[in-house]
């Protein structure tokens, strides 16, 4: 029970973050969205485990944090510190 | 001073774990998800991540270019190597059976083997993707 | 739940594939893409295949963006918006997804035990496994029963990194940076130095932290 | 039973924190306002759920997968923050002092 309640509020999260992604307005807020829709997928995926009475996969959960650090580097070297004109809002 | 002093702090404090989790899911393959190709790409990404954060100069001197190239093809010759050897052992091509006397660790040891070919030609592909996507934008 | 789940996520990516489809900027539609890819990887997971969502993770979510993001940073920016709603592609794909949609009816639900790869090959997997004593069966069937076809994809995936070795790297690009800029330098040919000062050897910074290389952008540019 | 009603408090105090976090990055005026509200999910409503199945979980790997994992988020999430904001001041974005009308 208590994990259903963990994985409606995580899922309303994800939900959010994921909008706020989506209506922009500016590039900043989308990769915002980004790192923390990716907190919200490892949260995700370690209420998932113990729902299901199987916690074995928070590997993942791991390999997500870690993949959520380097895509967002990646997106900010490219997008901020890169030399593009282009900025702001899009 | 850089913008990006404090992610390259934290980056060098990371990395080691980054590699020993890709050399984890390499080898612990048999017992949970994962496997030679997830773990390839971790590492390539952990060398990608120091060649942004830093320079690709610095992730150069660390892989060369020519050695990622050559480690592509080592990849691949180890899993047909592993595929030769049993072959040359009295199997089929890829029956790791005649490995050692025991079935059960002829599997392992096939498994951990080919894992471990997979892992070197994958992560060497990527970076080699990565060098000569980032290459002409240097010159 | 877990149904509650899947549908919510469909949801999700279904609002994320649209997203994709409207905005114009490059960057935004290659960021887009990793935010799907980690967010099928969630619904696979919560299908129970641990071991693809792990790749989708890893591939789809990782370095496909990366690799993704550095060839964009190859050309502009900005996708071209379409002089006109090109009406043909569009029936294509109407037409190809309703096909889809109509064949997922002829196939067995999920989970059904009488699906016929429930009957016909995965009780010999599942015994193979359990003989041998290796708890991942996912491994197991990529390494052992399906060892060709993974040595196969290994190949692939080589002829993938000697393509884009033969498309966008010639011979020369063997060399390191450094190693070019000292046989350019001895030849005469070419100095970079004005746009990139090049620090010598002892000017270095032991640590490596600064180099005047960075302040304008760095390796990426 | 005393580990069952501390980690129903703090699977709760974390889902109200990630609710609040991510309502928060929804409402907010301005990109500068928001990097405070999602810090709210990373930090308080992350770790108060990890740590309430890690009290669930009990002296086991998972326990240790999970203290892995909350370790790596609290280096993580503030350094990408961090890296954000710093990029978004340095190309120019303004803080917004004021709502205006018209915009959300």
């Amino acid at each position: 029970m208590m994990f259903a309640i963990a994985m409606v509020a995580v899922l309303v999260t994800m939900g959010l973050a994921l909008i706020r992604a989506w209506r922009g307005p500016t590039v900043y807020d989308r990769i915002l969205a980004l790192n923390s829709f990716g907190t919200v997928t490892v949260l995700f995926i370690a209420v998932l485990g113990f729902l299901n009475g199987r916690p074995d996969f928070l590997d993942l959960a791991l390999l997500y944090a870690l993949i959520n650090f380097i895509g967002t580097f990646m997106i900010l070297r490219y997008f901020l510190f890169g030399n593009y004109e282009e900025q702001g809002v899009d | 001073m850089s913008h990006l002093l404090i992610p390259r702090v934290i980056t060098k404090i990371l990395l080691p774990f980054i590699m020993l989790y890709a050399l984890y899911v390499q080898f612990h393959g048999d017992y949970s998800p994962g496997g030679g190709f997830q773990a390839g790409v971790i590492f390539a990404a952990a060398i990608i991540l120091y060649a942004m954060i830093f320079k690709v100069v610095e992730a150069e001197r660390v892989i060369k270019p020519g050695v990622a190239r050559a480690l592509m093809a080592v990849g691949l010759l180890i899993y047909l190597g592993v595929g030769f050897l049993t072959m040359f052992l009295g199997g089929n091509f890829l029956d790791y059976d005649v490995l050692t006397h025991d079935p059960s660790h002829s599997q392992h040891y096939g498994l951990l083997a080919i894992e471990f070919g997979v892992g070197v030609a994958v992560a060497a592909v990527m970076i080699t993707i990565f060098y000569s996507f980032v290459d002409p934008l240097r010159d | 739940m877990n149904p509650i789940i899947l549908i919510v996520i469909l949801a999700f990516l279904a609002g994320t594939a649209i997203t994709i489809a409207r905005v114009r900027g490059v960057f935004v539609a290659a960021m887009l893409t990793g935010i799907y890819s980690l967010l099928s990887a969630s619904w696979m997971l919560a299908l129970d295949a641990p071991d693809v969502a792990f790749t989708e993770a890893a591939v789809g979510a990782g370095i496909s963006t990366v690799l993704m993001l550095s060839a964009l940073a190859l050309t502009t920016n900005r996708e071209k918006r379409p002089d006109r709603i090109a009406v043909i592609p569009l029936m294509v794909v109407l037409m190809t997804g309703s096909v889809l949609i109509y064949v997922t009816l002829d196939m067995p639900l999920m989970g059904d035990p009488n699906a016929p790869a429930q009957v016909h090959i995965a009780p010999e997997y599942i015994d193979g496994a359990h003989d041998y004593h290796i708890p991942n069966i996912v491994t197991m069937v990529l390494g052992s029963y399906r060892g060709y076809d993974t040595m196969g994809e290994t190949a692939v995936v080589f002829t993938a990194g000697l393509g884009v070795i033969m498309i966008l790297g010639g011979a020369r690009r063997v060399m390191s940076w450094q190693e070019r800029q000292q046989k350019r330098r001895e030849e005469g040919e070419l100095v970079l130095e004005e746009v990139y000062p090049l620090p010598d050897a002892d000017e270095v910074d032991p640590e490596g932290e600064v180099h005047p290389i960075d302040d304008d952008g760095g390796g990426a540019t | 039973m005393v580990v069952d009603v501390l980690s129903w408090i703090l699977l709760l105090t974390g889902g109200t924190f990630s609710v609040i976090g991510g309502i928060g990055l929804m409402r907010m005026p301005g990109f500068y306002s928001r990097v405070h509200a999602s810090g709210i999910t990373d930090t308080l409503g992350a770790g108060s759920i990890l740590l309430g199945l890690m009290l669930q979980a009990g002296l086991t790997t998972v326990t240790i997968k999970l203290v892995f994992i909350l370790a790596f988020l609290f280096i993580t999430s503030p350094t990408s923050a961090h890296a954000l904001v710093n990029g978004a001041m340095t190309n120019g974005l303004k803080p917004k002092t004021q709502v205006q009308e018209g915009e959300e």
